[in-house]
């Protein structure tokens, strides 16, 4: 095996992001639990997450890793208030998919 | 040695995303998940982001996978949903279409300019050649949490505060004094 | 070997509007936690005069702006500029009339407590910071720390199962969104280097014009989808009418107005400042997002019944007509053109409109905030012929009708947009508000040619209480007095183009 | 005395104006006698101008009598002014005269009528707006005493509006005029553009080869200005107004629709004669032959009409095709000599006719009265002068002017007076056969009394005085009124001295010498048709020696009334509802229909906005995929 | 040579200063008055009717003094703007409150203000009287703004805010349809000035790099703005547009007969008056002015468009089941027949629109006027429910008979004037355009004669019987109506003498920016037939007597 081509690159990173990215929007599309969708949100978050970190590397920047901070605390206070929402409506229809909530339309 | 932790990783991160998206019971899900959050773990750790790869077992695996999996659990939702057909037809097509334009044009455009990214990379190098910094991943991200984003990080602790007192919101019970309680008409709702 | 740490100089003074807001946010949440129920008015009341602190502040630093000078705050993550003053002040002016109508509401819905003022209170801060915002990552957290404000404000009706609904829906998709913004800043990152807009704009400064990234052009896109979701363009403006119908009627005109300038300053302030090198780039998407938005927005519209939903597409509408604004200043370098100033004029003359368009929805949503159908506006003009007159101004100045400050708003977008021979958009708004303005019409006939019905008299009496009145009145007299002399206005709108660091 | 002429016009207007303020109080009579006394008046002082105008040399006859600027725009300035020239004066007299006498005769026909005092108002308004129409020193002012003829004709005819036909035949009278005014507007237009000024001397002034006035430009305005007069003066193929017009009072009959306003057409283009010498010559043998056909046309009719009144209807109209006849064949003098004394015996035939219906109780079928000599014999005896004035029998006024138009429609073309006069003899035909069914044979107003029983009892009576005086007046003039233009020499032909001046060059009375010879020849000719035709009418009606030839064709006047109401009524109105159809719906429809598409359009739209939140992600999703594949493509084209 | 002298009097006038500032502003206070009143009428207490009516009718008829003085002090001869005041108001917009009056503006105005008054008399809204009246001053005050502005922002809000008013009359105190005929009537229009108001910006900011500086004042963009070729057109068709629905011409009228037949009477009367007006009046003076080369070009679209309309309108007129139907699509036929005359050029067809403006809003304000007053008594405006009326109401007849016909044109009223004078001018230039426009004049008399028979003659039937007479207070608001009718159409020197200078330097101002395309025609025998003593043509010694009338 060859050392150059074995070691992975920033772009074999910041596509697996992209893949990663990609796979939680369709995630989002085709669950109808709206945990779930939520969490495929939280893998939209790590691909970009993955891309920073790579990109921190890439550029010697470290202002790319205090990115990737912040966003796990958004995601963090995220997954707070929405698990909060989604409890306070789930409780009352505890099999409500999110397709079910469907009220409000046109 | 990296790229076999990358496959690893990836196989991993891959995996658990398909995971999330494909299995049917939600306990399986939020599994998946932390599979996924793993291996970005481990690459975190592949490219040497020791701090972050440490927060994001902590945070992400330790608290919110928890997280999920307690709601899951309080609500009593942990049944499977069936996935083999979706009830919008042109639901799964369109999220085909859409994953994968996402892949080639994202894909697209990082290939495209690898080369730039490696050049700006080396630009920036050569830009900070003169103040070489060699402090240990978690000091330098410390030095520039407190320099360069500062302002940042004391925003989220308004973030943090408003997810506290959003959620303090949303779990207060509603007074009874004003309205008329509506609840009954809410429980006809949820009966349609 | 440790890099010298260098702690960042910090203006507390050009911060002040933002640390009134802080502070007068957390007293109230730890005052109000441990205290039992405030009198009546008196949450509404703290709100309002933190608000006004903050408004008070944020003209001082204006004048402070008009004399120094703009320039860049703690270590350029914020710019302080005309620009951020004038959205400041937008934000405070929604947050000031917003508690006013909140006020009474939450007691006719028995959830009168202090979280919703604190909410807004820190909403208004993530949206300052937005507006105030010089680095991607500083944006991302405006943006996050408005809407997760928000995404709890709509859902805080309890026994409104729409306005759960409505929160789930507005959570959901405002976090995908967020992601899709975020992966934007990702690559842009990737591609310049860095999230700071200074280091973004001079990341190109040395390469030739023609040279562009396409990493960068994807992130630009990717940024753009989280805009225009904040914003509600078409196409990712789906949220909207449905958020806007269910959230509690005050919280919708918070997201109306508040959000709005929120959204558009951001995107002013990224596009503008931070990504004038791609702007024939952007420039087209703007411009046919600007058409869609604006077709969308009217048309939908005609077939609504609840006002609150219509009320919500034409808010759409009307951000079609920013985005003319933006698209005007799109084909200038710089911040020297029309559409700058036209956009935030806009954003502040709507930012009333809508407080005082909801105000009175609000009070004719009567309990349960559920009566804003087009039946429920039937006899308003015998029943409250004083609202109905508030209700008419707000709408025809929302139609573009002169005189009314709606129509200065409009005058200036078209004109930015004429300016830049950007003649076919300025002519495709027009046409579009012919078909919104049958919308408000829609809801005057209901309020001042259809008897209202037995049944009508019925239904619970309308009340306007103090507080409210006092917000759509002040809404409804600025709404006129800028329709009739908008000068003072104008000129200090204009001023905006003066931006930090250039 | 020429000085104070606009008193001619300002006295019927103080008349006007009087009734019209103080009309209820001053009731019946008064009102009738103070609008004759205006007209009366206006007789006076046009007979004093006229003195006047005698006692001038030929050359200083014109005079213009300016009141005020008018319309003055620009360049374009009309005045109200009026000109008293030797044509208007004899207009004036002729109007005002026969006009105080109808008026006289109308207080004693309108008697008991409860809109007695609004029937002088207009009555004086007609007078008024006609001595406008003559006195005009300018196209403008002559058409608003045109108009003003005509709008008084339709408020005359349809006086009895609650009787629909009555209301319908004013309509028609008013929008036949119309269409001719359309024709006399245009000729305005081009003397406007042609000539910068609708001043008859003006017109007349650059009518000549090398002024401003192209001759194609005159042609038309001639041609023009002939479809005017076809309307207002009936002749074909617009005449179908007029005999409808009779279900006006008979007085209206006799002053507007006999004497005076139908024949202002020839009046018109008797002021223009210059310009229609400068025409192109079509153009004359088109009004000679049109005048010629309309009389030929109009007598046909004549012969087989049961109402006393269509009789002398359409008697009106051939007469007037006569004096167009004249006209085209530039005999104005012709012209306007037959038109003063067709206004003498149709103005008497006509009041004759009302003292007739007047003593029938309203009855006008000729076929319920007969013998009527021995109860109203002064109506019959003034009748009887009037029939032989229009038969053309010598001496009578008639004779004279007729034989004059025939003989230059000789000179013209021998056909003309062939046919010509065979309307003659057709004339004397009808008129006589009119008489004989009026006066004479046997009374048959009692038949009707005995089927209706006493339901219906009439007793035919003589007519007041205030009725027959003007009848007896009336009858002196048609019986001597030929003096004025006796064509023996040239100083008996006092009209045509008279006129000379106005008519300018162009239109002196030349005839071939061939002509001239043989005058006294036609003359007798015509005498002659005139004999034959009242004999065969005694023949037929009298003596009832030859059957009556009354087809049915020919009482309905050829079906062309009936063929023209019914393109109105059918094909007219069809095309009218579909253009009222067109709007409803296709253009009224386009509006209506792209509101709807809007809501269409939405009605789609919407069905995006589901309430599913999976539905807008997606929908974000495509816009993220599309808006990345825009920028893609300008990240990779560059 | 009469156009040398009005223009060099045009010149003197315009060397003249500004008079001083302490002049009443006659003008500003015509657009505030009503406005004011409306504001008064709005905040008084619903209590006490009579004072709200009160100050209604005086401030309506304060405003029509204010017009009448206007008129006093308007000088006849003059081309250029008189009366003018001006304040900044909007400066970083180069918008200022600029007002002022000349001939083409002048008897609108006048019009405007003496209409107002009477349609607040003359018909009664029967219920909430209160915003009734405050609309209507408000409508009064849009109107004014409209013909004085002589600055472009201006004239488009005075222009726009008129909807308001218009559409709440129509929809608050119209008739059965009043909310579909409102909608239809506020979003046609709106979707008309949808283009000029991007119009307008372009005008001012294309004529910037001529001009100099921003400015929205008519005179300078009309002196300096040089829009020329297709740009001009683009500028032009978007001004057009919106006046031609304003006008409203075909097939761009759709909105009118619902929007008339739906409106209470006073809407109606004020509808046809003056807001059709507007479009006219806007077609010359910022169409025509602005854009000589443009609307000169073009000018084959409007006279055949026009001309339609004349044709079109009357035919549908005749067609109508409704009499208030019928007089509305009468006006798309005067309509017509003013914007012939305008897009005609010459100096007498656009005096004569100018002038059928104010006759079309006489003879059509008094016929909606009765049309009301026949509702009032009858409850219905269909033609084949009305029988027999001038039998027991003749005076109301009569009455109507005037003003019908007027409508019609016939010669010695008002309506004739102006009609004659368009076609005699459009002759010289459109001469087929104004062949078919005359038969114009046998449709009118068709439809209007064929309404007046079936509603006015024959035997009234049960329901028609007890019609009553014309009231005295009818009557007096009639009054002024016919007395304009027959005034104007026996003695119109006075206001052609007020019109005319301004049509003539409008003309001038054309031939003088589309560079030898367009000359002014000038009619032969000019100099003979405007010296009054050489009438002779024939070279007699024509006497001359110059009578003073009677």
């Amino acid at each position: 095996m060859n050392a150059a081509i074995a070691t992975p690159t920033t772009t074999w990173y910041l596509l697996l992001a992209a893949v990663l990215f990609a796979i939680g929007v369709v995630g989002v599309l085709v669950r109808r639990n709206p945990l779930i969708m939520f969490m495929c949100i939280e893998l939209m978050l790590n691909a970009v997450n993955l891309s920073f970190v790579a990109l921190a590397r890439a550029l010697g920047d470290i202002g790319g890793q205090t990115t990737v901070f912040f966003v796990m605390v958004v995601a963090a206070a995220e997954v707070v208030v929405g698990l909060g929402i989604m409890v306070s409506i789930l409780r009352k229809r505890p099999t409500a998919t999110a397709d079910d909530l469907a009220e409000l339309k046109g | 040695m990296e790229l076999f932790v990358f496959i690893c990783a990836g196989i991993m991160i891959i995996g658990g995303a398909v995971g999330v998206v494909a299995r049917s019971h939600p306990v399986h899900c939020a599994l998946s998940l932390v599979a996924t959050l793993f291996g970005v773990a481990v690459l975190f750790v592949a490219m040497e982001a020791h701090f972050l790869a440490a927060v994001q077992v902590i945070v992400y695996a330790g608290a919110i996978v928890v997280l999920f999996l307690f709601v899951i659990m309080l609500l009593g939702i942990d049944r499977a949903e069936s996935i083999r057909i979706d009830p919008i037809k042109v639901q799964r097509p369109l999220a085909g279409i859409v994953g994968v334009g996402l892949v080639g044009l994202i894909g697209g455009a990082i290939l495209q300019s690898r080369d730039a990214i490696k050049a700006r990379g080396d630009g920036l190098a050569v830009a900070n050649a003169d103040n070489p910094v060699h402090d240990s991943n978690i000091k330098q991200l410390a030095n520039d949490l407190f320099s360069n984003h500062v302002f940042a990080f004391e925003l989220t602790s308004v973030l943090l505060v408003i997810a506290v007192v959003g959620t303090v919101t949303l779990a207060r019970r509603p007074s009874k004094r004003g309205a008329s309680d509506q609840s009954e008409e809410v429980a006809e709702k949820v009966a349609k | 070997m440790l890099a010298e740490f260098v702690a960042p100089k910090i203006d507390w003074m050009a911060l002040s509007p933002l640390l009134v807001l802080l502070g007068g946010g957390l007293v109230l949440i730890v005052v109000g936690s441990l205290t039992t129920t405030w009198p009546k008015r008196a949450y509404s009341t703290y709100t309002v005069a933190v608000a006004v602190g903050a408004l008070v502040m944020a003209l001082v630093q204006w004048h402070r702006i008009s004399d120094d000078g703009p320039k860049f705050l703690i270590n350029d993550a914020l710019s302080f500029d005309a620009f951020s003053m004038f959205g400041t002040i937008t934000i405070l002016i929604a947050i000031i009339l917003t508690a006013l109508i909140t006020d009474d509401f939450l007691r006719r819905e028995g959830m009168d407590g202090p979280e919703i003022y604190a909410l807004y209170l820190m909403a208004a801060i993530g949206g300052l910071v937005m507006v105030m915002s010089n680095d991607l990552i500083v944006l991302f957290l405006g943006i996050e720390t408005l809407s997760i404000a928000l995404y709890v404000l709509a859902a805080s009706h309890r026994r409104r199962i729409e306005s759960q609904e409505s929160g789930i829906k507005y959570f959901v998709l405002g976090s995908f969104s967020s992601a899709f913004f975020l992966y934007g800043v990702a690559l842009i990152y990737g591609g310049t280097g860095s999230t700071n807009f200074n280091k973004i704009l001079a990341a190109f400064d040395n390469v030739p014009a023609e040279r562009k990234d396409t990493l960068v052009l994807v992130g630009v896109g990717l940024l753009m989808v989280g805009l225009f979701f904040k914003v509600a363009a078409a196409p990712f403006h789906f949220w909207t009418p449905d958020v806007y119908e269910g959230a509690p009627t005050p919280v919708t005109a918070f997201l109306a107005s508040a959000g709005k300038v929120a959204g558009f300053a951001a995107m002013l302030r990224v596009l503008v400042v931070a990504l004038p090198t791609w702007r024939d780039d952007w420039r087209p998407v703007i411009w046919i997002v600007a058409v869609i938005t604006l077709c969308v927005g009217a048309i939908l519209a005609v077939v609504q019944t609840n006002v609150k939903r219509m009320l919500a597409y034409s808010s759409i509408s009307h951000a079609g007509f920013i985005l003319i604004g933006v698209e005007a200043a799109g084909h200038v370098n710089g911040s020297t053109g029309k559409g700058m100033p036209s956009s935030m004029l806009y954003l502040l003359l709507y930012t009333v409109l809508v407080c005082g368009t909801f105000g009175v929805v609000t009070l004719v949503g009567r309990t349960g905030d559920n009566a804003t159908y087009l039946d429920s506006f039937r006899g308003l003009s015998k029943q409250k012929p004083l609202l109905a007159v508030a209700m008419t101004v707000f709408l025809l100045a929302q139609a573009g009708v002169p005189f009314t400050s709606g129509f200065v708003a409009k005058f200036g977008v078209i004109r930015a947009a004429a300016d830049s021979h950007s003649y076919a958009i300025a002519i495709i708004a027009m046409l579009s508000s012919v078909i919104s303005a049958f919308l408000y019409l829609r809801i005057l006939i209901s309020v001042w040619m259809i008897d209202p019905t037995a049944e009508d008299d019925k239904a619970e009496a309308i009340r306007v209480p103090l507080s409210s009145g006092v917000a759509i009145g002040a809404a409804m007299l600025f709404t006129l007095a800028v329709g009739i002399y908008p000068q003072w206005l104008i000129t200090a709108s204009e001023k905006v183009t003066q931006l930090a660091g250039r | 005395m020429i000085d104070s002429a606009w008193l001619i016009p300002a006295l019927p207007l103080a008349g006007f104006l009087t009734i019209l303020v103080l009309g209820r109080k001053l009731g019946e009579p008064k009102a009738g006698f103070l609008a004759t006394a205006a007209v009366a008046g206006s007789f006076v002082v046009a007979a004093g101008v006229f003195l006047d105008l005698m006692s001038k040399n030929g050359e200083d006859r014109n005079h213009i009598i300016k009141l005020f600027e008018w319309v003055p725009v620009g360049s374009f300035h009309i005045d109200m002014s009026f000109k008293v020239d030797p044509l208007s004066i004899t207009m004036i007299l002729f109007v005002t005269g026969i006009g105080a006498l109808i008026h006289l005769y109308a207080i004693g026909y309108m008697h008991g009528d409860p809109k007695f005092s609004k029937f002088f108002l207009y009555m004086n308004l007609f007078v008024l707006s006609m001595l406008i129409l003559v006195m005009g020193e300018n196209l403008l002012v002559t058409f608003l005493g045109w108009e003003g003829v005509g709008t008084c004709s339709y408020l005359l005819v349809s006086f009895w509006h609650t009787s629909e036909s009555n209301a319908s035949a004013g309509k028609k009278a008013f929008v036949t005029n119309r269409v001719g005014d359309f024709g006399m507007m245009i000729a305005m237009f081009f003397a406007f553009q042609y000539v910068g000024s609708l001043s008859y001397d003006s017109i007349n002034g650059s009518a000549h080869a090398g002024g401003s006035l192209p001759q194609t430009a005159a042609t038309a305005m001639v041609a023009m200005l002939f479809v005017g007069c076809c309307g207002k003066s009936a002749q074909l193929p617009l005449y179908v107004w007029l005999p409808d017009a009779m279900a006006g009072p008979t007085p209206v009959s006799a002053l507007i629709h006999a004497a005076t306003m139908v024949t202002s057409g020839v009046f018109l283009l008797t002021r223009l004669a210059p310009l229609l010498a400068y025409a192109s010559p079509w153009i004359m043998t088109l009004i000679a032959v049109i005048g010629l056909a309309t009389a030929l046309f109009a007598a046909t009719i004549a012969v087989a009409q049961n109402d006393i009144k269509k009789v002398l209807a359409y008697s009106t109209v051939s007469q007037l095709g006569y004096m167009f006849l004249a006209i085209g064949s530039g005999a104005y003098v012709a012209a306007i000599f037959h038109m003063i004394t067709h206004a003498f015996f149709k103005a008497l035939l006509f009041l004759g006719s009302g003292s007739v219906i007047h003593g029938m109780h309203d009855e006008q079928d000729m076929r319920k009265m007969g013998a009527l000599r021995k109860v109203m014999p002064i109506t019959a005896g003034t009748f009887i002068v009037g029939w032989l004035a229009i038969a053309g029998v010598p001496p009578f006024s008639g004779f004279w002017s007729k034989d004059e138009i025939l003989l230059f429609a000789f000179d013209k073309s021998p056909i003309l007076w062939a046919v010509g006069l065979f309307t003659a003899l057709l004339t004397a035909y009808y008129m006589t056969r009119q008489v004989i069914l009026v006066f004479y044979g046997k009374a048959r107003w009692n038949d009707q009394a005995e089927e209706h029983g006493a339901h219906g009892d009439i007793k035919p009576h003589e007519s007041p005085v205030l009725m027959w005086l003007p009848l007896v007046v009336l009858a002196g003039l048609a019986a001597v009124g030929g003096v004025i233009n006796l064509p023996f020499n040239h100083s008996t032909e006092k009209l045509m001295t008279w006129l000379e001046p106005v008519l300018g060059h162009g239109s002196e009375r030349v005839l071939a010498s061939g002509t001239e010879d043989i005058k006294w020849i036609l003359a007798g000719i015509a005498t002659l048709g005139a004999v034959v035709g009242i004999g065969f009418a005694i023949a037929v009606y009298s003596k009832h020696k030859v059957k009556v030839v009354e087809p049915e064709i020919m009482a309905n006047g050829w079906n062309y009334d009936k063929a023209l109401s019914g393109f109105m009524g059918g094909p007219g109105r069809d095309a009218f509802e579909g253009v009222a159809w067109f709007d409803a719906n296709v253009i009224d429809g386009a509006v209506n229909g792209s509101g709807k598409s809007v809501q269409g359009f939405a009605g789609i739209l919407r069905k995006a906005q589901s309430g599913f939140l999976r539905t807008y992600a997606a929908m974000i999703g495509i816009g993220v995929v599309l808006l990345l594949a825009w920028f893609f493509y300008r990240g990779v084209s560059q | 040579m009469n156009g040398l002298s009005t223009s060099l009097a045009a010149q003197v006038a315009a060397t003249e200063p500004l008079p001083a500032g302490g002049r009443f502003p006659i003008l500003t206070m015509l657009i505030l008055v009503p406005a004011a009143g409306a504001i008064l009428v709005a905040i008084l207490t619903k209590r006490r009717p009579e004072f709200v009516k009160l100050a209604a009718v005086l401030s309506s008829v304060l405003t029509g003094a204010l017009g009448l003085w206007m008129l006093a002090s308007f000088k006849t001869g003059q081309a250029g703007f008189q009366l003018e005041s001006k304040h900044e108001w909007i400066q970083a917009w180069g918008i200022s409150w600029h007002v002022g009056v000349d001939g083409i503006s002048l008897f609108l105005v006048v019009l405007t203000g003496v209409l107002f008054p009477l349609s607040i008399l003359g018909a009664d809204p029967h219920h909430d009287e209160k915003p009734y009246l405050a609309w209507l001053l408000l409508l009064e005050a849009g109107v004014m703004g409209s013909f004085l502005s002589l600055d472009l922002f201006l004239f488009f809000i005075c222009f726009e805010i008129v909807l308001v008013p218009m559409y709440f009359l129509i929809g608050g105190w119209g008739y059965d349809k009043r909310i579909y005929a409102a909608t239809k009537f506020f979003l046609y229009t709106m979707f008309g000035s949808a283009f000029m108001l991007v119009g307008i910006i372009a005008t001012v900011l294309i004529a910037k790099n001529n001009v100099g500086h921003i400015t929205f004042y008519l005179i300078e963009l009309a002196d300096k703005g040089g829009f020329a070729g297709s740009t001009g057109r683009w500028l032009f068709f978007s001004f057009a547009i919106a006046f031609a629905v304003k006008v409203p011409l075909f097939p761009l009228h759709t909105w009118l007969p619902d929007a008339h037949t739906q409106s209470p009477t006073a809407g109606s009367v004020v509808l046809a008056g003056v807001l059709l007006k507007l479009g006219a009046y806007g077609l010359l003076r910022f169409g025509v002015y602005l854009f000589p080369s443009a609307a000169y070009s073009t000018r084959a679209i409007f006279l055949t468009v026009a001309v339609i309309g004349i044709i079109y309108g009357a035919i549908a007129a005749a067609m109508q089941k409704d009499l208030k139907r019928l007089v509305a699509y009468s006006s798309i036929a005067h309509l017509g027949f003013i914007v012939l005359g305008a897009f005609a050029f010459t100096e007498q067809s656009v005096t004569g629109s100018v002038l059928q403006m104010v006759n079309h809003a006489v003879s059509t304000g008094a016929l909606f006027l009765l049309v009301g007053m026949i509702y009032e008594r009858r409850h219905t405006r269909v033609i084949s429910e009305l029988k027999g009326i001038q039998k027991v109401a003749p005076i109301f007849a009569g009455v109507f008979m005037l003003v019908m016909l007027s409508s019609i044109g016939v010669p010695g009223l008002n309506g004739f004037i102006g009609e004659f004078l368009v076609l005699v001018g459009s002759f010289a230039t459109a001469r087929w355009w104004t062949v078919v426009a005359a038969s114009g004049v046998i449709l009118a008399a068709l439809y209007l004669l064929w309404a007046y028979q079936r509603v006015f003659h024959g035997e009234p039937d049960e329901a028609n019987k007890t019609f009553p007479e014309l009231k005295i207070k009818e009557a007096l608001v009639l009054l002024p109506f016919a007395a304009a009718i027959l005034f104007v159409g026996i003695y119109p020197k006075p206001m052609l003498d007020r019109i005319q200078p301004s049509v003539n330097e409008l003309l001038v101002h054309v031939e003088a920016k589309t560079n030898g395309d367009f000359t002014r025609v000038v009619t032969p025998h000019q100099d003979a037939t405007s010296d009054e003593g050489s009438d002779g043509q024939q070279g007699s010694e024509t006497a001359t007597t110059e009578v003073k009338a009677p």
